[in-house]
Formats: C-alpha cells, structure tokens, sequence
C-alpha cells in the first residue's frame, strides 16, 4: 500500500501506546465471517472474511496413488494463490514465495494437527488413495492472510463431503456421501511484534510498520502443530515463548467462536 | 449435434419447460452486486444461477513493463480465471488456452466502449474470478467487468451487458445451464451488447446452425441483454445511493 | 507493420470509396494456391499461400485415450504459432493470445463442422482411439490468417492417409493406409468493416486499419458451425446478419474453386 | 505421530544413547571452512555429519533489474538448492516449493543482521548449495550463509548460527538424522539465533509437541546455538590468519 | 557402432552405390532458393533431398530488451526450430535441448563471417524452419542462414556454406540420409566451410572414427562445401537478376 | 570477469610469444585433482579440480523404459548446470545454451565413447531398463569447464555402484552391488587457438580473450568419439587435424594420470 511515511509513523505511536488506528486492542481480532459452500461444484467450499481480508479455500477429491512411505494414507495438496484483484501489489503469474510459505504453512497445520484421518482416505492400500486438493485464494487483502486461509481451509474441509466411489474406482460426483473424517481441527494464529508489545490481527496498513511475523498453530487439546517465523522477525526466546501462550489461547476462543458447532461433532469421534 | 436443422425448430413457440422449469427467455436468478472487493478501484459480483463471478478493476496507473505502453492510449488487460473447485474436475490453477482466449474477446469487448485515449501510457487491469461455473461464465464475467470499470469510475461511452442464448432439447432458449449444454442438439451463443447504441460486441458461436436459427437466437439475445443491462443499472444506483452520491447513470459511465 | 500515418489514411479513403489499395473490390480474395504434401513424414500437409500471406499445416496421428465424455470417438488436437519469421511484430516463444485464438477457431471449425468422422477413430471403445494432431504454422504474416489457416488445415486432413496399426496397437508409419474420414469441408470467412463496409480477405496493412474482424466457419450445406467476433469491432444486429451471408456465400466460392475434386468425394460418402 | 505427549519426555535426562552413539546434546561431526569458491566474493562450506552444503555470496553490486530496486537499502536474495544426487530418489534439477520456502526464510533470518541500508538500490546474492542432504540442511545453509557473508566483508550487527532440535525416539536431541527424522514420535525444530543479542531469528516446527517439551527444545537449541557460533568463529579466524590479516573478530563482521 | 576402425574403410575407393543409387560423393537433389518470405528482410529455402529448410533474418535493428546489447556490436540472434510433422514422430512445437544446441553451432559458425561490428547496439535475428527432416538438417539451416544474410543484404566477409559428410555401410560418404545415419557403422560429420578463406566454422561429431576416417571425411567436406557454394551463388544471381539489378557477388556479400 | 581491456592485450601479447599469465606453457595443464564420493546418496559421485575450475557431478539410477529403437539398452540422461555461485556473470535459471551444450558435448563423448555397457543395463527387453541420470553442477568457473566436467562425470560414472533390484523391479538404494559395467574411458580435450598457436586448459581470464573453442573426445584406444567446434572459431583444415592430434596424445595423458587404477580394471574386461 503506497502509505505516507507520516501514515507509518502514526501507526507506530499509536502501538507504543497499545493502541491501534481502528480501535482495537492490540490481541483484539476483527469480525470473523464465515459463508459455507461457495461453490457446489467443489466436495467442500468456503469463504472466511476477517474485517476487509476475504479469503475463499474449496475441497476437491481425485482418486490417486498414495505415497510410497505412507501406503495406507490418503494424499493431501495445498496451493494458495494471492488473486491479482486482492490488493495493487499483487502482480499475476505463478504464487510467489509469499504465498508458497502461507500454502506450506497452512497445510503442516492441516497435516501435522491430523485435521484429517488420512489412514481414512485409503481405498486401496499401496495402490488406490484418496487425494485431497485443498486451493486457496485471497480475494481481497487487508492483513493477517495467513491466519484467515487457516480458518477458510478448515472450512471447506468441514463443509466437505466425499464423493461416492463406483465400482472400478471411478469418482462419482453426483453422489456425494459422508463427511470427511475430520479428527482435529488446528488454528493457526499469527503474532507480530511492535518493541515488547505483541500484536495480533494486523491490517494490510499495519503490516507495512510490523514487517515480521510469528505463527503457532494449535490443536485442539492446545498442543502446538506448526510454527514458522518469517519476513525478518527477531525474538527473544522469552518472547517466543510468551507469542506461544498467546496464540495458543487465541486459537483455542477463534476455534469455539466459529467452529464450535463441528467441535462437538469432532470431539466426540 | 446433427447435421440439420432441429426438427423440432418450430416447436419454440411452444414455449415447453425446460429441464430446471424455465421458459425459454427466462434468466436463472441474477444476483448483481457492486463494490465487493475493498482494495479494488472498482469491483462486482455476478451470479446468473450457480455460476459466481467476481470482477475486480485497477487502473488506471502507469503501465508497466514500461516498454509494452501505449503512447496514444491506455492498455487494457484482461483476465478471466477459474478457480480449481469452481468446476466438477478439479482445474489446475492458472491460465489454459481456454481462458486465454476468453480473456482476449471480454477484452476485445470492453475496448469498444472504455474511453482508452483519455489515459495514454497508463494501464487499466480488469481480474475476473469464477467462484462456481454452471454454464455462461464468460457472459457472467463481461457483466461483472463492465460493472466493475463504471464502479472504478473509468470513463465508458457504454455499458455492455452480456449473455448466452442458444438452441438446447429442440428450443430456442435464453442462458442456458451446463445441463442443457450437454443436451444432444445444443449451441451455446455467448453475446454481448452495448447499451445506448446497442452494438454487438462479443460473440462467439460453436455447433450446428442454419441462418434462421441464428437469427433467432441473436433476437433474443438483443432483447435479453437490455433486461441485464436495467440489471447492472440498478445494482450500480444502489451502491451509490447507500455512499449518498447524486449519479447520473444513463450519460457515461 | 510501421506504415505511417499517411498510408493508414490514404487506405481509409480508398475503402471509403469502396476501393482498395490493390485494386480488388472489397469482397474479393487474392490468389489462393494450395500445394499438398510438403512433408512426407507427416500423415498429411499442405501449404496455402493467400496472396503474400503463406501458411503451412501439417497432419500426425497417434494411438491415445479417448476422453472419458466421448469413449468412441477420435481426440483432435490443433496448436498455432505466428513463426517470428513470419512478420517483424512477432516474438518468438509460446503462442500468444492472437495465435491461440486462431488454433481455437480453427479447430471449432474443424470440430463442430464434422470435418472428421471422429466415431471411425475409435480403436477400442473407452480405451484406445486415434489422436490427430494439427499443426499450423505461419511463415509469412500478409492479412487474413485465420481464413488461410482454416483452407491450410483442411487442404492437410484431405491430403492425410492413415497410419497402419499393428496387431497391438502400434503406429507403424511405413504403411499409410486409407485416407481421412472426411465427412464435411467447412471454410471460415473472416469480415472486416469499415464504416458501412464490408470488407473480406485484408491485407496485413489494410488490417492495421481495420482492427476488428468477424469470422464464419460454413459447412457443405450452407449450416454455421462456428463465428468469432473479435479484436474490438462492434457491429449492429443487422450488419452481423449481412456479414454472415457474405461469408457463407464465399465460404461456398472458396470450396467449389480449391477443394472442387475433393468436395464430390466427400459428397459421395 | 501421538496426540499426547511422549511419554518417555522425562526419561530425557537418562541421557540414553541415539542410534548413531550420540548423547542428547552431541553434534554430528562438524566441519566448517571459509573461502572455498574462489570466484565469489565470500563463501563457506558447512558440514553436518552427512549433511554437506556450500555457501557464496555475491555483492554488494547494482541490482538488476533495475525495477526492483529499494532506494533505501539493498536487496538480499537467497537461493538454497538441492543437487539431484544429494538425496536419495533423485531430485529434479531446480527450485521447488520447499526451496522456494527455505530459500524466503533464510532471507528473513539473514535479513534480521546484515547492514542492508548501507547499500541502497544494491543487491547482494547468497547462493546455498546442498551436496549431501541427511536432515538439518536448511541450518547448515544457513549457517553457511552468514560466515559467506562476512567473509565477503558485508557488513553483519552480528553473526547468525543455526541448528536443528527436535524430539525423536522419546527423547529432547540436538542435530537430528535423516534417521531420527523418520522416528515414529519424530518432530524437528530448526532455529537460528544471532551472536550477541541471542535472539531468534528462524524457527520453525511441524509435528506434536506440548509447550513444555517446545520450552526444552528451543532451549537446548539457544545452546546450541552458541556452541557453532564458536566454530564459525574458529573457521573465520583461520581463513584470516592464513592471508595474515589482523581481525577482530568480536565486533561487527 | 564398433571399436575398431571399419574393415571395410579402403573398399571406399570402389565407389559403391549407396542404398538411394548415389555415388559417394554425390549430393542428393538439392534446390536453393532466395527471397521466399517477403515480410522478411532476407529469405532463403534449401532443399537436400526430403530435407526442406526456410530461413528469414530480420535486422539489423535496435537491439531488444535493450540490457542485452552489446556497444561494440550487433547481437547475432539464432532460432533453429523443427515443425511437429517434420519427423516421424511427432516432435512437441518449441525449442528443445537439441535445438537449442543447433542454434547455437548456426549462430557461433555464422558470427566468424557477419560484420557485427559495424552495427553496434542492434540484433540481426536468423531465424529457421524445417519443414521435413532427413538428416542435415543442420547444415541445410546454416546454408539457407547464410544465404538469408546475405539476401538482406548484411554485410558478410564471406559466405557459408555447409554439408555432411561420414560414414555409412562401410563408405565415407557425402550428405547422408537418415536411412544412412541409422546404419550400424554410421558416423555423421556437419561441417560448414566460408567461401574465400576456406576456413572451418561449423564441426560436429558422434560416433568412433580414426583420425585417418576423420581426416577423409573433412577432406571430402572441404570439397563438398566448394559446391555447395557454387549453387547458393547462383540462386543468389537469379534473384538478382530477376530484380534488374547488377551485382558483383564475389567480394563482400 | 570485469577484466580491464589492458588486461587482455597483456594476455595476448603473451600468448602471441607463447607465454601465459601463470607461466603454463601453452599445452600443459593445470593441476587435476578428483575426489570420489562426495555425496554418498548418490550411486557415483566425484569433484573434480582443474587449478580454481571446480566441478561435481553425480550419477543417479532408476529403472525405467528403453527407447523404442534400443529395446535392449539402459538409457542415460546428462544434465548439466553452471551455478550462479560459481561466476558473477552466471544468472540463477534453467540451463543457458552453453550448459546445455556442455551437457551434450559431454553427454555424446560418454555414449559414442562407449564408456557404458548400456545393454548390460537391460532388465527386462523392452520393458525395463535401468536409467541413468549423469548430473553436472560447475561450482566455481575458472575457465575449461568442458574438460572438467567431462572427467568429473567419468569419475562418477567410476565410482558408481548399482543399487539391488528387488524381485518386483523395485530400486532398494540401501543394498549397493557391483561397479557400473564400464568399458571405456573417453576424455575430452578442448583446444583453443590464438593466431597460429593451440592452447589446452584456458582459465576464465585467457577465455575473455580466446572466444573460440574445439573439443575432442578421445577413447583408450585413440579412435575420435565426439566432435564440437563453437563459440566463434574458424580454422583451417590443417588447424582441426593438428588440433584433433593434440587433443588426442593429451587425453591420453590425462586417463593415465587421473584414472590409471581404473584404466587396467578396465581394460581387463
């Protein structure tokens, strides 16, 4: 965003006093929507919105051969891509590293937080498996993307439904069946940081003054699943820790505001 | 599709149902919504039954790579995507030849009526995203750019309202679904229109047609693309009446 | 082509007066010359040279899979590419979108002309089917490609003989076999416009004038089997009407005098 | 992987051997050199155990192209590869989404110390190059990286050295295997911290871990931490001493 | 492909006929034509039996993307490409590793004879298109490239002019065929000669040879390539001619 | 290099008395050192040194298809990259012309040179073959890359064993078995010329200067196995036969020196 410096500059008196331009406290997040199946056509689809950020994930299932060191386990792939119409910085073409780190950082949630069965999407063993597509795009971005594809993600995949198997093995998508076995459901939250002070839910206009950040994503039972620090951040290990607690907890209130419903659902399998 | 003429061309007049209960120059609900993109200088949002697009316009800016700009007027790109669950197959993100092309004739579309001289060396980008696809994307994706361009304030000497008429189970039929796509006798011909002079400006056509037939889906496609047009005017006016402005939306856009 | 202002507006005042630049009347083609097997490792190819404007097409069969939506039917595949030798505005490297557009458009023609008995590519239901691959290429860039390109197209299905098959479903090259089941001859007229004008068959220079461009693709019988209108040309409901009985009329000139001897062969069928 | 937390976390500090003979808190092997590509303005080559990686930095020079340019300070790029032959399956040639996302978070780390405002409208390249990869090689590089760049004579606030730990077979380890890496409870945590003010600069973790058995890791990892920088240390002064420079080696690099 | 020298080497002196009736030194038809694409700046077509070649040079002309040209001279920019239905099997449209390759061995034989000098900061691009292959295709390229030039009047020091000579069943032979090529015993040898100071530009090889089969083969290269530059002079007369215009062929082209 | 224009003339008024700027004379070599198994997770591995030239190549094997018209031999695929670390004038990217031409200069010396027993990398007639992937990396650029790489990739091919088959024609890499069936040791020698002198093993510095390059590969033997005049060089016959001599009496040399364990080993077969 072509902000003034005097813009920035304000921003950052604002944090030092623990305030932000909007109102918010500094581990205060913005409004949360959440539109399930966006797109029939997908198993499973949905659009999260947090304040102006709108992102959409959907589900697709392919039958596919499993891995070779995990024969009896579904497959699971995650692109994003940051939509040139999402903000004027974001030029088309192949997802650049931005958004290849929050694909990557959303799936090892995802994978790590055993969100799925994966030994559930076997068909055959060594030979036939499920093959979840999860596609994430960024309609419009105003801060925090990162946080938002996790919840969108975890969305879709609780708006998903598996298409019935013929036969020989062939997708049937006119029929879709169960669920899909959903055991846990991971939350990633992003910390930033301002001097000591550490800030959640930032903006598109704070993230030009807080350029690092911190994501822990948590399961359900507060076990830590993922974690990655980027874009030029420095910590303490105090601080570390401390962004840990606080996104541990923040997870665990983002998890029962929007998904409270399906946590009963998943808790009791 | 067979070699000739429908038997049951004729039959059109008949107005039978059709396989979701339409009659033959019913639209499938339209939602048209404006301004649903915040960072965009214009966007909007159009649903003609399940296919869901999203339309979003910057510019104009300078061009760049600077060497691709125009010195006597503004660059207009186009690009329309799919997104990978929007369709039954899952769809490999980024553009095929397929969306290429549709890209260049929603762009070849809106230069005829986008007042490009008045931004020389400047580009204007237009993204068009397809949330679900049910047949009509590309007509769904003309309204929504047109739309978005007036929302982003980009001078046009027209609007253009686009949508897909054709031939489907022996009629003569107004946005057809993918369901009636697939029916053994079906043409789908995408048409878009301008507003004032009323000018054809895109319009593609594959299948098996004589002339007569043609001719009668190109009527209904005229007529259809004024009811879109008093559409999108309407979705325009109402977005702007809630930011309180006076518009006067039948001059230029 | 870097024609200067003057030249843009001397043609302009020619078509205005209904004539042009190399004294045809508007609704005339050059010369066409068609030249058939220009490559014998190809099952069929041709060259046609539209006045100046030059373009080859070449014809090559494989064994392949049929797509799941049609088991019994042949797979048709058309590329273009404008040969950076074939004008000084083209670049050289992947097809761009005026290239694409031409393969498109083509291939419509071809496809939804029923140029091809596609049922009699069928080798084994579901699993093997022959795939034609059509191949276009410009080599020189004089106006009206897409119209060359469609005669060059169809001049190399007409001059294709099919590959013999081994016993396990080899493609053995040595031996053609029978012809193409050709079963219509569709041709595309391209339209352009100036003013009230219709103008057919442009010349690269007339077409930095007229910008925009209509094409018809006419089987046998007079039917439309695909239209194209492109490039920013905006026309009335009755010019496009005019435009496409012009077109249909040519289309119907263009068979008889280039494809004369082939058109009773494929009547015969 | 378990959902609860091992329970084997307090037999940690029976120090049980690891499959390889190491205690808890050993290194592999380490083996670290300065100044071993010649035409590179700075380099290194890390060596963990099996896992091998060369380093060289290019720079500071005008960044080209010039359209990405900061007028403010220079802009640091990082590549991290992988050779064909460094892992088991053969690797294709090039970068994929797992160096594209190593290559970004050793930028970030790096980025965190080197002097990049004294170099506006600069770029300056650090190319990181795995021979041999067997777990942790993204920390090799990294440490690679930064003793490169001192060894161009980039100005650095301080040194970064990295390290994997993790959890594997029940236990808390330091500088995992591949073969650790593969263990039913396995979760390794590469983390990077600088010299002098031992902050944290890369971390990142994916498996199952409580906060309690994080705290221990990334503790265990901080010592570590200050143990390579050590080595770093020794390699740099080497190289110096053989060309005889004098250099104090404590304040800025 | 054997280790040792071929048994049937001296037999070559018998001048046995090859499998397309051909002496051993004998060319296959070969018909050259100057001037065959008119938007180009220079044209030729060369024919060697079924191998059919169009070549076009455009320039010269201010280089672009500009960062890429030279002060002192003129960017020589070469394209050798295979149309799909060229080969037996189907050859997937764009450059490959091999042409790629071939491009280069044009561009680096065709750069010791164009006076790129005197066109400082331009690109001269050469652009070739086979049409049909049957081995030499390579040298039909560099002989139609050269006689391209030279249409377009760009300054040469001299002409090129290429052929392939080696071995076949036993022979060391003049322009071979595919049929040649695939012969046990067959070595292929493209060898590209200037006209004036008959010097050696273009030399290519893969199979196993003594030095004194290697030494017959450019001997009979060497005489081929006289020729070969015999014929281009004359197409380029003709043209000429044709044209009304009076040319002195022999000094700079 | 950035090397002054001074520079250069000082480097040919040398070459022009027969003197170089490290006192080579003009046929002599820099010093050679290879060392074996620098990656154990290869099958082969090996660096080789040539004075500051440094060069690493690998060999690979998966098993795979043959080629339709080698139904009973391996296949073998070269590749080749020049490090952006190892020039300032390198950029990052795929293979430029000059590496790939490496990679098939190289390439074309191993196959026609016979250095592999490719039929005894049959498994399976025209089913399954082993593959061979040869991958080049040129880590630091000090000039006679091709020489360089071509004895590293022998050195690799040297050191390579095979990995176990399993009984269904998996690859298990943990079992290493015998040497690759080696036959012959082909070393390309690359010439170089300024007026009427030949120069072998140019650094980085003497290529500014001498653009043009001729390389021959020889095999124990001495018969001639691959070709490669580029980069702008014109000699006269009597130039490539002398040229071709040298090269052939220094590969000899060369095989002896580096690889002259392995030359008996070889030869014994």
């Amino acid at each position: 965003m072509a902000s003034t410096k005097l813009t920035v500059e304000y921003i950052k008196n604002l944090l030092e006093r623990g305030r932000r331009l909007d109102g918010r406290s500094l581990n205060e997040f913005r409004e949360i929507k959440v539109k399930y199946g966006i797109s029939k056509k997908a198993e499973g689809s949905a659009e999260v919105c947090v304040g102006n950020t709108r992102v959409v994930a959907g589900v697709k299932m392919e039958v596919g051969e499993p891995y070779p060191d995990t024969p009896d386990k579904g497959v699971l792939v995650t692109t994003a891509e940051f939509l040139a119409m999402a903000a004027p910085e974001f030029e088309p073409g192949l997802p650049g590293e931005d958004a290849i780190e929050l694909a990557r950082v959303v799936d090892r949630g995802i994978r790590e937080g055993n969100a799925i069965d994966m030994e559930k999407l076997c068909i055959v063993e060594g030979e036939k498996v499920w093959v979840v597509f999860l596609d994430i795009f960024v309609l419009n971005h105003d801060g925090n993307l990162i946080d938002a594809a996790g919840m969108a993600t975890m969305a879709a995949l609780l708006d998903a439904r598996m298409p019935k198997l013929t036969e020989d093995y062939e997708v049937d998508r006119s029929k879709l069946t169960d669920p899909l076995p959903i055991r846990d459901i991971p939350i990633p939250v992003t910390v930033r940081k301002h001097n000591e002070h550490l800030i959640l839910d930032t903006t598109a206009l704070e993230e030009e003054v807080l350029k690092g950040k911190f994501t822990v994503t948590t399961k359900i039972n507060g076990n830590l699943c993922a974690m990655q620090l980027s874009d030029g951040m420095a910590m303490t290990k105090e601080e570390v820790l401390k962004a840990v607690r606080l996104a541990r907890d923040t997870s665990s209130k983002i998890r029962e505001n929007i998904f409270g419903d399906q946590l009963k659902r998943v808790k009791k399998q | 599709m067979s070699d000739k003429p429908s038997k049951d061309f004729h039959e059109n007049i008949t107005d039978r149902l059709r396989p979701d209960g339409r009659k033959p120059d019913d639209f499938r609900p339209i939602r048209i919504e404006v301004g649903v993109i915040k960072r965009a200088d214009g966007s909007a949002y159009v649903e003609f039954g399940k296919t869901r697009v999203v339309a979003a316009v910057y510019g104009p800016e300078p061009m760049h790579p600077r060497h691709l700009a125009d010195p006597e007027k503004a660059v207009l790109i186009c690009r329309y995507n799919m997104l990978p669950f929007s369709v039954e197959e899952r769809k490999k993100p980024g553009p095929d030849r397929r969306s290429i092309e549709i890209s260049k004739v929603v762009k070849d579309a809106l230069s005829t009526v986008v007042v490009l001289e008045e931004f020389p060396k400047c580009m204007i980008s237009v993204d068009m995203v397809v949330l679900e696809a049910d047949a009509g994307t590309r007509v769904a994706a003309l309204t929504a750019a047109s739309l978005a361009l007036a929302d982003a304030g980009i001078p046009m000497r027209e609007m253009i309202s686009a949508i897909a008429c054709g031939r489907a189970n022996g009629q003569i039929v107004v946005d057809l679904t993918k369901e009636e796509e697939d029916a053994e006798d079906a043409v789908d011909v995408p048409v878009a229109m301008s507003s004032l002079t009323k000018r054809i400006s895109l319009l593609q056509m594959d299948g098996d047609l004589t002339i007569e037939e043609f001719e009668a889906i190109l009527d209904k496609a005229s007529k259809s693309c004024v009811k879109i047009h008093a559409m999108q005017r309407d979705a325009l006016l109402k977005k702007y009446k809630k930011e309180g402005e006076e518009v006067d939306i039948d001059g230029e856009y």
